[in-house]
């Protein structure tokens, strides 16, 4: 009971927080995010994910669990405005 | 000189700039700051993974609500679940300790499926969401409902006569 | 059952929903009135015309204002009322969180129907402020929760200042700068004001200075 | 026996996350993206919640369908403005 | 069955260990994302770096570690999708009215031919719908929101007209109402709680589903035109 109790949450929790900054990182200097925004969108998964792990290292499972449903409707809303402004042609200053 | 400065300052797209930039230096120099959490909080919750360590040794069924075993026997007022909350009201603990049939079923079967057995129905989250602090779950449909209101109304009555459909 | 019955001033009563307890004090009664009037006049007002003249041209244009779009921004403003109606009788920190954010989106959905480039993007420039303005406006609630344990006003009338209770205030300041669309440097706000349509706008200004107020006083209770 | 299989999980969480953040061409992201969301299925199944193990594998396979076929509407817009001027 | 081990009285110490580390790597985070905001020249990529913003906060109000927490979460997710949503129109809209009507009109899209989107699709979906109404809920409906969405963003849906979703829409005002009665009714008279929660949790379920479908249906017209 010890040693689970004590090193599974530990492990999650630590992966969480180093996925959370390798994340955030990727997202506002990654290469190549500056041009494409899908290649951002694409980074911003990798952050969620370390989120997820953060709730899961808590027991928030049930919060968990939507966080994780409420991401591919953000992505869809993300991935509409971009394909309307590429039609309108490109991006915007 | 500040007549540029001001300038620049009434310009839309400064302004959110601005609002990070003073955001950032709060948070920047508030590192340095003895951050510790108060242990003396309202609803507390068992250590992470206790109750399924515990769900895997004991023979006791009702620990296969975990992680939200809140204690208190099923549709019974009188043996009600334990919630520590802020000011006390003589129906708390109902909610708790509730599981529909389904559910029950659920609880026999396996003990993998808490987090089904409370977003059913029933649990500690629909007694602090619904009843102790139920204000706070309309409010925050309200919001939903507020967004999606000007979303659809925009795309409706602007963006699709624009295009010509 | 513990109940307020001190927060810088005299309590006439309060409402309680078990966590969440809406109350009222001689400043809030004083303030909800303002606002109650001041929605019942708008919502009842028609939508202004304005006349436009233009350099070089003879011509005088009357701009007109649809009947949806009209309709729209009356369910927007009323919607504000009754947000700013919870921003000044609420007495939890996390709900006043919420309600201020109610108002800011509702604000920004008055706004968001104009025609008008410049409009739009000062509205878009807002919305933007809205989302940042998140971090510090629930960050430093749950900061004031981690540190005393409790969210209710009552409490925390009675708990002595330290540090880390100091940033989370500052921080609860600057996000319900942000999402009230407050004075000081909000060019965006008169950016917005240009908008046709007059009586609706004016919501904006009334939002902006009952968000100010409550929320110096929630200050002036947490200290 | 179960702590090992916990750090698999991590080391491949890792490595999906770095691939993911460092490759250039969405496609290779995708691959690593999928790597990560194994991770993080396995490691919930670790902790034994099995039904948020189950919902979790649909999302991660949700959301990427969806930026995919994002990335392929977008690739074919700008081939058909590259054809118009 | 103890009490005591059920639920402690005090926070446990693992989470009072947690708590520093969680509020300073949050901190960093989000000093990240604002200096990102300040560098960023283009107004949509903003909105993207905004959302590891919104990740610090999430963060910094799970760090307290209680079931308050997890229920505060809720309402922070909420506020984050609804202003995502209304800011994205609002710059569309503005991008409309600044370039004009009249950029050049693109071909027809071609339908995307994927072997996985005919067979793995509906079967996806349909199991996010049964799911979702398992859980019931906010949970159950952004779980089934999220398969009605895909479905009608990738599958080609029969029968379903523009109309039928639009009385949908107001289906799911009356679920609203739906779920407010029941909350008055839970703290008029708490005797009657079971009516009351399963009227808030279904109503609420029908709302956040068929909001999340119309929005699929928007997509799906604009999509695949």
């Amino acid at each position: 009971m010890i040693s689970a109790t004590g090193t599974l949450p530990l492990i999650s929790f630590y992966l969480g927080l180093t996925l959370l900054l390798i994340g955030g990182l990727g997202v506002v200097f990654g290469p190549k995010t500056s041009t494409e925004p899908i290649v951002r969108i694409i980074n911003l998964t990798v952050p969620s994910t370390g989120v997820a792990l953060i709730f899961l290292s808590y027991n928030y499972t049930l919060a968990m669990l939507t966080f994780l449903s409420v991401n591919p409707i953000l992505y869809i809303i993300m991935i509409r405005a971009i394909i309307r402004l590429e039609e309108m042609g490109g991006s915007i200053s | 000189m500040i007549g540029r400065i001001l300038n620049s300052l009434a310009e839309p797209r400064v302004v959110p700039k601005i609002f990070a930039f003073a955001i950032a230096i709060v948070l920047v120099f508030s590192l340095p700051l003895p951050f510790h959490l108060n242990p003396e909080q309202v609803y507390p919750k068992p250590a992470p993974q206790l109750q399924m360590e515990l769900a895997k040794k004991n023979i006791d069924i009702s620990y296969n609500l975990a992680p939200y075993n809140r204690g208190g026997l099923p549709v019974d007022p009188d043996n009600r679940g334990i919630v520590k909350s802020q000011y006390k009201s003589p129906y708390e603990g109902w909610i708790t300790a509730y599981l529909t049939p389904f559910s029950q079923w659920m609880r026999d079967v396996s003990y993998h499926l808490g987090t089904t057995i409370v977003a059913h129905p029933g649990g500690i989250l629909d007694e602090i969401l619904y009843y102790t602090r139920g204000l706070d779950t309309i409010l925050e449909s309200s919001i939903l409902f507020t967004a999606f209101t000007i979303a659809s109304w925009v795309i409706l009555n602007r963006t699709r006569k624009m295009t010509g459909e | 059952m513990n109940e307020i019955t001190n927060l810088s001033g005299p309590i006439i009563g309060h409402i309680p929903f078990i966590d969440i307890v809406l109350y009222i004090s001689p400043f809030s009664l004083a303030l909800v009135a303002v606002i109650a009037a001041f929605t019942a006049f708008l919502a009842l007002s028609k939508p202004e015309l304005r006349s436009v003249t233009r350099f070089g041209e003879d011509v005088v244009r009357t701009t007109t204002v649809e009947r949806k779009e009209a309709r729209f921004r009356r369910f927007m403003t009323i919607l504000c009322g009754i947000a700013l109606t919870g921003v000044v009788t609420t007495g939890d920190l996390f709900n006043f969180a919420l309600f201020v954010s109610l108002t800011g989106i509702t604000n920004m959905g008055i706004f968001a129907g104009v025609k008008d480039a410049h409009v739009l993007d000062a509205t878009f420039h807002y919305g933007l402020v809205l989302m940042i303005c998140s971090l510090p406006l629930f960050g430093g609630v749950a900061m004031i929760l981690a540190n005393t344990g409790t969210l209710s006003m009552g409490v925390l009338a009675n708990i002595h200042t330290n540090p880390i209770l100091n940033m989370s205030r500052t921080l609860l300041l600057i996000g319900a700068i942000g999402e009230g669309a407050l004075a000081p440097f909000f060019a965006t706000k008169v950016e917005m004001i240009r908008a046709k349509g007059a009586p609706y706008i004016n919501m904006m200004h009334l939002s902006s200075l009952m968000v100010f107020t409550r929320v110096i006083e929630v200050l002036l209770i947490l200290g | 026996m179960a702590i090992e299989f916990v750090y698999a999980a991590a080391i491949l969480m890792i490595v999906g996350a770095l691939g993911g953040v460092l490759q250039t061409r969405p496609i290779d992201k995708f691959l690593m993206l999928a790597v990560l969301g194994d991770g993080l299925i396995s490691i919930v199944a670790t902790f034994g919640y099995l039904d948020v193990a189950m919902a979790s594998s649909f999302m991660t396979f949700v959301g990427i369908i969806i930026m995919m076929i994002g990335l392929i509407r977008v690739l074919e817009i700008r081939k058909m403005r590259g054809e118009l001027g | 069955m103890d009490p005591s081990s059920v639920v402690p009285n005090f926070v446990p110490q693992i989470i009072t260990n947690f708590y520093p580390l969680a509020i300073i790597i949050a901190i960093l985070t989000a000093a990240i994302g604002l200096s990102g905001v300040i560098i960023e020249r283009d107004d949509f990529q903003k909105i993207l770096i905004i959302q590891i913003v919104t990740y610090a906060m999430l963060i910094i109000v799970a760090a307290v570690g209680t079931d308050l927490a997890e229920a505060l979460i809720l309402p922070g997710l909420v506020v984050s999708l609804a202003e995502i949503l209304a800011v994205t129109e609002v710059l569309i809209f503005r991008e409309y009215i600044k370039r004009g009507i009249s950029y050049p009109r693109l071909k027809e899209y071609k339908p995307i031919d994927m072997e996985v989107l005919k067979t793995a699709i509906p079967m996806t979906s349909l199991l996010c719908v049964v799911y979702g109404t398992i859980l019931t809920g906010f949970t159950g409906g952004a779980v089934a929101g999220a398969g009605i969405l895909i479905y009608l963003f990738i599958g080609e849906p029969k029968g379903l007209s523009h109309d039928f979703w639009e009385e949908m829409s107001g289906v799911s005002g009356l679920a609203w109402c739906l779920w407010l009665l029941g909350f008055l009714l839970y703290f008029l008279n708490p005797r009657l709680w079971l009516v009351a929660l399963f009227m808030s949790g279904g109503g609420i379920i029908v709302k956040v589903a068929l909001k999340f479908g119309l929005l699929g249906i928007l997509n799906r017209e604009e999509f695949n035109k």
